[in-house]
């Protein structure tokens, strides 16, 4: 219990060396009418043995079920070797490396992580983490603020198609703070967020526009010119970046002539395990010029007093127990073991590994697209390519479909209806590199089923 | 030595790399160019990212070899003193890492989630039970996220009553650095008050500093300084009558675990810190968990999602059915596997282990504090009595032998103890914040009082070779400075 | 594939330092007739990914039962704690510790595994571990004869009521070279070997005599008695223990005036699970004098160089890489890994813990026999007291019922027909602690169904 | 250095123990005197054993302390020689540790056990392909029980055929230590042949041996010396020639996958040695697995249990059903989980995986050798090809620099190098024999030869620094006689 390793005997001789009479002394100081006698509302303790079983039962309830939802959580092949180093005591249970030279395990991986990291969305500079990707978003957000001198609006625009929980976040993390949150459309045939929507803010003050890539629909906006749309009018460019992604697609630093200026995205596909929601990490990345701005740890080599090399937490001075009300954030403990189990991923991984990921599950959803439409009264939402999502319409309502196929074992996406009731039904679906043809087939079958029934109910 | 410490560092993972390996077990088979013909060309990427090509057993030997560099709970004593470096249970990492926990997407119907959403509904009750406080939202994602949806909802409180004057949070000079982050995250003005000589706060100027402008005040107890605010009913009453409202930090509950709740003394929320009082890992570096517990005239704006029951069966509640939620504050709810981690953990402790946590907790800080004065260390405030930590000051020590509390601190690491939290809080000099925990036992603690006393010795006679510390270490004291002035960030391969 | 590291450069290089041409030069010496060209009957590679699945669907095939059965492999609560460190790379992927200096943590881990199983068993020395439980008794009887300097028969008395497979195998290993293997009977109402069975041995040369204790029946012997026959006639007395039981049962070495000889034992029931039958381990202890005469690695204490403590392996003057023909045994690679999860079970566990368990097992059968027996057409086959298991005979035949169960969800017990016919409808029931009230209650509901059905059909 | 390696021995897991502690969350609840009350008291306990009495934490922060004073393939370069120390797959430990696997109990239905059959039979498939046998049990639990299972199987067979005078085995001079033990533990006289010069079996020696007496031979092929055996089919011949059966040590199985088999060469019958060629774990000296293969006519005579699959379905095979097996070799059937994780294992590598398994061995031997001779070493065969292995000879060095292989083996692991075997085969003075595997990297020997090279260059300026080696791992140089003479084999505690 407790896992108190005291002794009576140890107690007894605690207590004759600090000079009291019992435990209970000293608690001497809370005023009497404060203290408690026992936890009411917490039950009693379960052994190892108790507890095992209670969570194992728990585990079998929830089942296993062939998952195509995405909607910003997906589901990759993770090496054995991920977790099994991850979990390792030295990992797992050390905290922020605040003694260097008795962390260097843990700080060298963090500069392993920040390398990866930068390179993989083309920036210079990238922090050891975040919570996650939607508060990333509002990170990056606040950190155009301060990064952005030319800009006093503390306008953002965000376009639609932007995770609408990514945006929700933003609102709710940096809102507070006079941030203003200006939403752009996007264009009914594409899903994506046209220039045209931009015409309205030609003269405006903008610190900052978002670009989401892909966008929330699973479609690819054009980054290109967005990028240049803002930096012609000196707003600053935060992109939203799925990093499996990246191994295909342009990344953010090289969007446009001048590249995005902070990016930003969720962890989660880079060997994290779903976990209804968490832990992820949020990560970011940005420009040398900006790195002060930047909220987070960050690790840099430096050498020891042989000369050799080793690795530090630096610019610490950015951070809130040194700057406190002046920080960059209030981030103090991050989602460091994510990223350990990250960059452990990306090591396996390497730039091939992840482009195959990236381009089988490419390839997978638009299998999964090619069958699903080729069911009566489904059709693709939107016209345009997509990276590993894509939208479905059906002729009949979502939910009560999504409901038929749960009971077949099947996730069939994520109901857009909630966000997006413009859509009328449409379902965000998702295949990545673990589904196989077999899968899809049942999907498809499945779905036929269910369409079926629905329609003779 | 150079061999030893050659063979003790690792290289750099890019060293491995050779182009054209990989750990090809890993992979999807290719999918070949057709398969990505119809992404246009302007949106591909055309150099591949600098990731390393190595092996599976490269990699795991380099991350298993770098692993060994770390002291961890695992391997040594870490007594870090506000960080609650505690046992972490196997057990608690094993049953949260079950196939079907881990395969679940977040937004899987909740019928195929009832497992789970009941550990996270006991939880939130558990959490109710033990803060004192009447609703529960689990979803911020360490304890500043936690500190700040507190002030989110002072915030939204204060806004929702039409009183939109108050724009001003109140917290002790002593009070962690994300305190006033938090708060000014938030957008509030942050005002500082005074603790006393005997570190409590100064309720005097705390009186004077209060009014209508008074959001509320950010207050840990026990303190940063590792002591019991003893006139918290006082404090309280001051900044009701003032018309705010109190927050608590929970990052110290551990000291008080089943002795008094934050509820009882006044608070109107709190955050837990579960990777610090319900033993979660703390990772190298996170992930936490920070919970937010609120008295009823919250209740309303906590942050979604929110576990709730309905007829036995347990469902999600968001922004729909908490209209005056401050939000999201994360993409989905959480850090779910961290707090499966805190459920299991507190289930193993029930209600009795509850309270023996605060017991041991304490008395080991105060055993400790009690061998090291013995030492001839200076506590920091020797009439308290001690929380769950202490502090002791080096000031003397600096002065008189020119050893600083960080020279001690690295020469902890040649004991093979972790060092103590330094230099925080800010306000007492040259200061080692100290939190042995309850899973530490007295051996342990022993030891590091020898270690503790041997340094000091060493600091009379050699103190060159305590200043020069670490000398057993993997590195030896490392060049900071250098580390923020010529910025050395990512590892660029030789042009 | 393969998880070969080369490249292409790689092998150019190594081709051309090495003067060969290509790969296949280097299997030259092979008489070209030999060579194969593929492996026809093995089937293309799977990746990690399809491997995955493809072990989750056969575990989810497999299920999980609760489980009533023992018979030599038992059902315990096992610390996450023992195969999270168990399977640390620094246990899971070293060898025999042959370079001590670089092997201290295996050399340390076996001294402490060997003074607490001396200590449990109550001997004074014990080895590295063994294959399992049936092999060690096999070895225990080769050892017998060498260690038996008085005896010239090689003749070993082994009572009926040692667990069958556990014969077969020691007649398997040993009896090649010429060891004889008795049987005892067992006594009709007890299950227990009585001394009159010893009678016609009386005068004869023995070299040992084997006593299990508990028994296969879960009875427990007259061991004292039993180990002063044999000692009086100058046989060793080889004992095969449960280690568990040995919490509460008294340990071999206080067996009779002058405790057994051999003792050993299946170690699975020390934090090994029960995984389709193995791998387990066999342990094995002995007295001092006997140590030359043990087969396996054993580790001794010693000092380095600067004259402070150290462990390497020791007395391998017995083991086959030095002795060869002449060696105790030919065991070379042993249950190192089992042992190690052992070591940290039972420092878990420690004297209290094991106790517990003990009495927990025994108590929870207890209650099993008679909630079973309370039903019509069940009794209990043996009186006398037992440890964790016993003998349940039935009014119809086994197999059925447990079939019966099976499609329930429980699986009963072990059928004792095919080894004991003359026992009639005989069923070896077990519960550990790890059974609850409500599981024996849904076990006896279950019985008491399948035997209505089993009566009616 | 003093506090260095302090700092990384660790005391015995006895000195943290302190009466009435204990990890109380692993122990059910006390079950009260009255539930053991009916065990006669003269069959009972008197004293407790001597177990630790420690915490959770203790033992964890012991035990990951411990293995962090270990070599092991994860952490170093490991090529010690006849032992194929590759990389373990984690996926292979992973996916043989699934919850269900793990808790089915072995006598449980085989209805409720056809997925793990499934494995087990398809295991016996692809072994029965690798080795070109005929029928394969997977029950002996290592390498020597393997062995063991395959001359009993020959005794039986000679037995059946009513031929009782057989009783010798022939054995080369090289043969690993288990060869002649497994004989001898088998009833069998051992008879050696000698080898030539060049590494062959001497051919008319062994043509001189076989006889009317002759049961059989065991060969490994490649053989210790790490050279493949090119007189194969003129051994195969004589040993048949006479009546005798032929006998395939399969430690040495990884030289030749996928290139030529067993079964081809004319042995009757192969073990493999899992836990080499297919990788299970070496666990610090186990456990590993030993699997069967025979030729049609030894079939009858395999130990039970074994695989079959009858409609669909499977399920084992006893004593019942092979009335002629030599039996039963362990409790239960062998050690599931080892052939688990090999089953995962050649899944993984497939068809052609297989075959780049024996390239790739050959390869990096055969390089390692060339660098190493090179270098100024010996080879003990230099006129040969190696195989998977191979050794050099420290004959000269030891002569003319007083530096011994084991001397050179310490000193390796100064530089973070697992020494290769030493002392064996004993035919070679002052040999070493090396294995790298297929899984090392060309950085990781190069690495090696450049220690090696470095050693030959100390060994020759400053020989008493290799002599007194190893100097930088936890202990100095252990004494080995002291501890075979003044035995200390368990812990006591003081008086
Ligand atoms: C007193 C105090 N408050 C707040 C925090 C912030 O918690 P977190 O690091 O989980 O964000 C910490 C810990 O770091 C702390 O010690
Ligand atoms: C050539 C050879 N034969 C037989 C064996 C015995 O195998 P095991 O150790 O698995 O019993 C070994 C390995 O140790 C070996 O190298």
């Amino acid at each position: 219990m407790a896992f108190v390793p005291h002794t009576r005997a140890d107690v007894a001789a605690m207590l004759e060396s600090i000079g009291v009479e019992s435990i209970e002394a000293l608690f001497e100081e809370i005023p009497a009418a404060l203290r408690i006698s026992a936890l009411e509302g917490v039950p009693e303790a379960l052994n190892e043995m108790q507890l095992a079983r209670l969570m194992s039962a728990r585990a079998q309830r929830d089942g296993r079920h062939l998952c195509f939802i995405g909607a910003g959580a997906y589901e990759h092949h993770i090496p054995a070797a991920v977790w099994a180093l991850a979990t390792r005591g030295e990992f797992y249970s050390a905290y922020t490396p605040y003694q260097a030279e008795a962390s260097q395990g843990t700080l060298q991986l963090l500069y392993e992580y920040q390398t990866m990291m930068a390179s993989l969305t083309a920036m210079e500079v990238s922090n050891a983490s975040l919570y996650d990707g939607a508060s990333a978003l509002a990170e990056a957000s606040l950190m155009a603020v301060r990064a952005n001198r030319r800009s006093r609006s503390k306008r953002i625009l965000v376009p639609c198609s932007v995770h609408p929980h990514y945006r929700r976040a933003a609102v709710a993390i940096a809102g507070n703070q006079g941030l203003a949150f200006e939403e752009l459309p996007f264009a009914d045939d594409t899903g994506c967020t046209p220039v045209a929507a931009l015409q309205r803010y030609e003269r405006e003050d903008i610190t900052a526009l978002v670009i989401a890539q892909p966008n929330v629909f699973g479609g690819l906006e054009d980054v290109d010119t967005l990028t240049d749309w803002a930096h012609a009018r000196h707003a600053l460019v935060v992109a939203v970046v799925n990093p499996v992604s990246l191994a295909l697609l342009k990344p953010p630093g090289h969007w446009g002539a001048k590249g995005a200026d902070i990016v930003v995205g969720e962890g989660q596909p880079l060997g994290i395990p779903l976990s209804s929601g968490g832990p992820y990490f949020g990560f970011m990345t940005t420009r040398l010029e900006h790195v002060r701005q930047m909220p987070g740890r960050i690790v840099g080599r430096t050498v020891d007093a042989d000369g050799r090399a080793g690795f530090t937490l630096t610019l610490q001075a950015r951070e809130q127990h040194i700057r406190r009300g002046k920080a960059t954030s209030n981030i103090c403990t991050n989602q460091g073991l994510m990223v350990t189990a990250a960059t452990i991923h990306l090591s396996l991984m390497g730039a091939e590994g992840l482009r195959r990921t990236a381009a089988a599950a490419h390839a997978r959803t638009r299998e999964l697209v090619a069958a699903l439409t080729s069911l009566p009264g489904v059709r693709r939402q939107f016209s345009g390519p997509v990276f590993h999502e894509d939208v479905i319409g059906l002729d009949v309502p979502v939910a009560p479909v999504l409901q038929a196929l749960a009971e077949r074992g099947i996730q069939g996406g994520w109901d857009l209806h909630r966000h997006y009731p413009q859509l009328g039904s449409a379902l965000l679906v998702c295949a990545t590199e673990t589904k196989t043809a077999a899968d899809i087939t049942r999907y498809r079958d499945a779905l036929a089923d269910c369409l079926r029934a629905t329609r003779t109910a | 030595m150079s061999i030893e410490r050659d063979n003790r560092l690792e290289p750099l993972i890019f060293d491995y790399s050779v182009p054209g390996r990989g750990a090809e077990d890993q992979w999807p088979a290719p999918s070949g160019d057709a398969a990505v013909a119809d992404l246009p060309a302007a949106l591909c990427r055309e150099q591949p990212p600098l990731l390393p090509a190595v092996s599976e057993l490269e990699t795991v030997r380099h991350f298993t070899r770098l692993s060994q560099l770390n002291f961890a709970i695992d391997t040594n004593f870490y007594p870090l003193g506000s960080c609650t470096m505690k046992y972490n249970p196997k057990a608690c990492n094993q049953y949260a890492m079950l196939p079907e926990f881990l395969a679940r997407h977040p937004l899987a119907p909740e019928a195929q989630g009832q497992g789970v959403l009941e550990c996270l509904f006991e939880l939130q009750e558990m959490l109710k039970a033990v803060t004192g406080m009447q609703a529960v939202s689990l979803t911020p994602m360490a304890g500043a996220q936690g500190e700040f949806a507190g002030v989110a909802m002072i915030r939204a409180y204060h806004r929702a009553r039409g009183d939109l004057e108050r724009n001003e949070i109140i917290v002790p000079e002593t009070a962690h650095g994300t305190n006033p982050a938090t708060a000014t995250m938030c957008g509030w003005v942050v005002r500082e008050v005074p603790v006393d000589a005997e570190g409590d706060v100064d309720v005097a100027a705390l009186a004077a500093a209060v009014g209508p402008k008074t959001a509320g005040i950010m207050l840990t107890n026990p303190s940063t300084l590792g002591l019991f605010e003893r006139r918290i009913e006082a404090v309280a009453r001051i900044v009701h009558d003032a018309g705010g409202l109190l927050y608590y930090d929970g990052a110290n509950l551990n000291a008080i675990l089943g002795k008094v709740r934050p509820g009882d003394m006044g608070f109107d929320v709190v955050h837990v810190n579960l990777h610090k009082t319900f033993s979660t890992p703390h990772g190298g570096g996170g992930p936490g968990a920070g919970p937010v517990g609120v008295a009823a005239r919250l209740a309303p704006f906590l942050p979604v999602p929110v576990v709730a029951r309905r007829d036995d069966r347990y469902c999600w509640l968001t922004e729909d059915d908490l209209p005056q939620s401050i939000g999201r504050l994360s993409a989905f709810c959480g850090n779910v596997g961290v707090l499966l981690r805190a459920y299991i953990y507190m289930r193993m402790l029930g209600r009795d282990g509850m309270a023996k946590v605060g017991d041991y907790a304490t008395l080991n800080a105060n055993y400790l504090l009690a061998r090291l004065t013995r030492a001839g260390f200076d506590a920091a405030y020797p009439r308290r009595r001690a929380s769950h930590e202490f502090i002791i000051t080096l000031k003397r020590q600096a002065r008189d032998l020119g050893v600083s509390a960080m020279d001690v601190a690295k020469r902890l690491l040649d004991h093979g103890q972790h060092a103590p939290t330094t230099y925080f809080p800010l306000l007492v000099p040259e200061c080692l914040l100290i939190e042995p925990t309850e899973t530490e036992s007295k051996a342990a603690l022993d030891t590091f009082a020898v270690a503790m006393a041997q340094i000091l010795a060493e600091a009379a006679q050699e103190p060159e070779h305590v200043t020069s510390a670490p000398h057993t270490m993997p590195v030896r004291r490392l060049d900071d400075v250098r580390a923020a002035k010529q910025l050395d960030l990512t590892w660029k391969p030789a042009p």
